[in-house]
Order: structure tokens, then C-alpha cells, then sequence
């Protein structure tokens, strides 16, 4: 496990993965959904990471939102897998 | 009591027919509906609201309904359910959600369609902006609650 | 929070119109309505139903449900009511009752709307006559609560 | 208060009342509605007692019913009065 942070500063192993920002998220980044190249067996924390780095506006949201894979809600320590659907979602609003 | 399949679930984008729905989960077998109709208020704190945007993470919105669901089935003694969310863009007064329970007896009936709502309103990926005169704010909403982290993941 | 002045407390012999109560109820600056609609079951005790019998005293009848609704306005912060009871005879999966409760918070729709059948059902001089392929019997039904025998009535 | 026995069988200062049977009650009896004098005073379960005599079906069934007078549910010691509408009642089944 320990290697894994080695193992993405090379990119080495890297799985495809669609992500997806939701509500004030998406407008806050002015992204819905992209496909993107992840380092094999990262967390959904460093995902999020990844991206607070590209949009530092979301740096400060990570309290604030949940996260899913497979259209189920993950604990920020789950990795990922080629092929997953990640989504960044704030705090639900229907009804 | 009933499978699922009998029920309705569904996210839609045009004005919800609760009547349908109530005609759809009414059976001579049963006693009793209770519905619950959430509809698009005229204010929010304290601001006059001119309208609604929902939006929704379909296909998870969709499980997340689904659950729910099947929850209730099996925690009460329940026959049919129709549980639908409109998204996008809602006048006053519209209905936002529309949930009915059918039962045998109606005690069953109020606590599946009170479970069903207040956990709709908790954990399905759904969002709502507020339109007012003077701008839009994204409804404060509630945290899902999420897995707790594995210490070894796999 | 609004005067009983706005409800619909009714009884009639004719079906029960449960949307124009429900739009009845509807009001912009509520957030939901929760309603009850009991209507006729096929069976009962493990007898095929052919069709029902209800009978009120009509005037003690509208004084209850008033009192029901009262109470409710009461205890509850909710914003408009609609309570109809039909007579007479009613066919397998007819409206018998329906009870609609508008509010800016559901939880007040549910808890009021809960009250408000489980009271009816209790206290309201209504009866049902079950009719059977073999014959009729009177539904059991429940004693209303009396008030206590006083020592030295006036 | 101990007199007014010795006035029913007097049938002194009679009041005028109206009297309502519902339910299985009524098709027991074949009565829906009357009105009728009862002596002053009467208690409301002295006029049970009354039509339990006139329709010896009812005797047994004061336990399974409740009485109102002039519309409110009402104790069995309750006393009538002159123009009071008094109604007996079965256990209840609407909804």
C-alpha cells in the first residue's frame, strides 16, 4: 500500500474514470462530467486533491460535499478502479 | 408485501399526475393511502422566491429511490408505493416530490410514507436552486450519510 | 395558524372529489400536504365484501370532526384542512373518508393528518354496515370516551 | 335529589325530549327517532332503563354503547332537560 503515492508521481498504471461534479459544485468549477486519467489505486481523497489543485476554489469544500463510486457513497479512503464513476456531490436538496 | 415492480419510481421533467399516481397504488385489498405532496414554496427565509431548479445525479438518484423502497416494503406491511421527483425548472406551487403508500392498514401507511420522504430528503442526489428577484442560492440541503473509512482498503 | 373558517368539513353522499380537496388545501406558502384516503376494502375478516353501509348522526358527526380540526389547528402549526366522510352506500374501493392537511413543515402535515383519522375513527358517531354474499353485520368499531360520572349532576 | 324517583312514577313535571337510536341499536328496536315526555330530572341511564323495558332486546347492551345528550358525549348520571336531544350510540367504525 505504502507505494502507492511513489507509483503516481511516475503516472504509472494509470485507470480511466469518468468524474462528475454536482449543483454548486459544478457551477463553482464550471465542470459536469469529464473522463480522466487516474494513477491505479488512488483514494477518492486524492482524487479530490487532484482536482482542488486544478480548481483551487474547491480547496475548503471537501467538509462540505460526500463523495460516490458506482453510484454509491464511498468513504474518502476507497480507491479506485479502472472504468468507475466518481461524483462529487454538495449536501442534497430534493424534496 | 408486493414486490417492488408493482411500484412507481421515477425522476420526470414534466408536471407530476398525482392522481395517476394514487389511482396506481390503490387496490380493493387495501384500507387506506397516505400521500405526501411536496410542492415549490412561495418563500425561503424570509425571501420571495420566483421559482425552482432541481437537479439530479439520475441514474443514483434512481438507486437511491429504489432503496428506500425497498426498505419500507420491508419494514412495513405495505402494498404499493409511487415515489417521483420532478427536475428542473418548477413554479410556486408546483409539486416538487409526490410519495404514496398504500396499506392494509393505515398505521403502516404513515410510517413508510414519513420514512420515505424524510430519507428522500437525506440521501438522494438531488439539488435544488432558488430564484429570487435579486439572485439564486443553492438550498442548504444535508450530508448523506457515507461508509465509514476502511483502514485497509482494497 | 389560519382560522378553521378556510377548511372543508363536510359530509356527503356523493364520491369524494379528492383532488379539488387537495387543490382546496394547496397554498404557496406551504411547503406540503400529507392526506389520508380510506376507502373500501374487498374484504373483511376473511370475507369477500360486496359493498358498504354508512350511517351518521350527522349533526353530533360535523361537531366532532369541527372538534378534531380545532384541536389539530391546536397543537399542530399546519395551515389548511379538508376532512369529508361520505354516507351511504359505497362500492369496493371507494373513497369513505379523506383527510388533507397543508403546512410549511411535513412533519406537522403527518403528525396532524395521524391524529386526525385516529381520532375520527374513535370519536366520530359514524357506522358501517359490511354487506356479504350471506348477510350483513355492523363493523365493530369503538366506544368513545365519556366523560366521568359526576356525583351530584346538575 | 332522592325525590325524583318517587316524581317518575308520578310522571310529575314531565319534560318534553327527543330521543335517537343509531346503528345496530336502531335496527334492533326498529326506532330511529322519537320524541317523548320523561319525568324532570331523569338521569340519562334512567332513560335506558325506560326503553330497555319497552324493548327487552336493548337490556344487555349499556355496556356497548355510550349516550350523548344535545350532541356531546354525556355520563349515564348525566339529567335531562326540558327540549334535550339525547342519542344512544354504538361503537363507532367510520373512516
Amino acid at each position: 500500500m505504502s507505494g502507492y503515492n511513489f507509483c503516481m508521481t511516475q503516472v504509472a498504471n494509470s485507470v480511466r474514470v469518468k468524474v462528475l461534479f454536482f449543483g454548486r459544485l459544478r457551477e463553482l468549477i464550471g465542470v459536469a462530467e469529464e473522463e480522466g486519467e487516474l494513477p491505479e489505486g488512488s483514494t477518492l481523497a486524492q482524487v479530490f486533491e487532484r482536482y482542488a489543485g486544478r480548481f483551487p476554489k474547491l480547496t475548503g469544500f471537501r467538509a462540505s460535499m460526500v463523495v460516490s463510486r458506482n453510484q454509491e457513497f464511498a468513504a474518502w479512503d476507497t480507491r479506485v478502479a479502472a472504468g468507475d464513476e466518481i461524483a462529487f456531490l454538495p449536501p442534497v436538496s430534493g424534496g | 408485501m408486493t414486490a417492488i415492480e408493482a411500484d412507481r419510481i421515477a425522476l420526470v421533467r414534466e408536471a407530476i399526475d398525482t392522481a395517476a399516481l394514487e389511482a396506481q397504488v390503490r387496490d380493493g385489498q387495501d384500507g387506506g393511502i397516505v400521500a405526501f405532496d411536496g410542492f415549490v414554496r412561495n418563500q425561503s427565509h424570509g425571501r420571495e422566491t420566483r421559482y425552482l431548479e432541481y437537479e439530479a445525479y439520475e441514474p443514483m438518484a434512481l438507486v437511491k429511490m429504489k432503496e428506500i423502497v425497498a426498505q419500507i416494503h420491508q419494514q412495513h406491511r405495505i402494498h404499493r408505493v409511487a415515489m417521483v421527483h420532478r427536475l428542473g425548472r418548477l413554479e410556486i406551487g408546483e409539486t416538487s416530490v409526490f410519495i404514496a403508500v398504500s396499506a392494509p392498514h393505515r398505521g403502516a401507511a404513515f410510517d413508510a410514507c414519513r420514512y420515505a420522504i424524510d430519507t428522500l430528503k437525506k440521501t438522494v442526489p438531488i439539488w435544488k436552486k432558488e430564484f429570487f428577484a435579486d439572485g439564486a442560492v443553492w438550498a442548504d440541503g444535508e450530508l448523506p450519510p457515507t461508509p465509514p473509512g476502511a483502514k485497509t482498503a482494497s
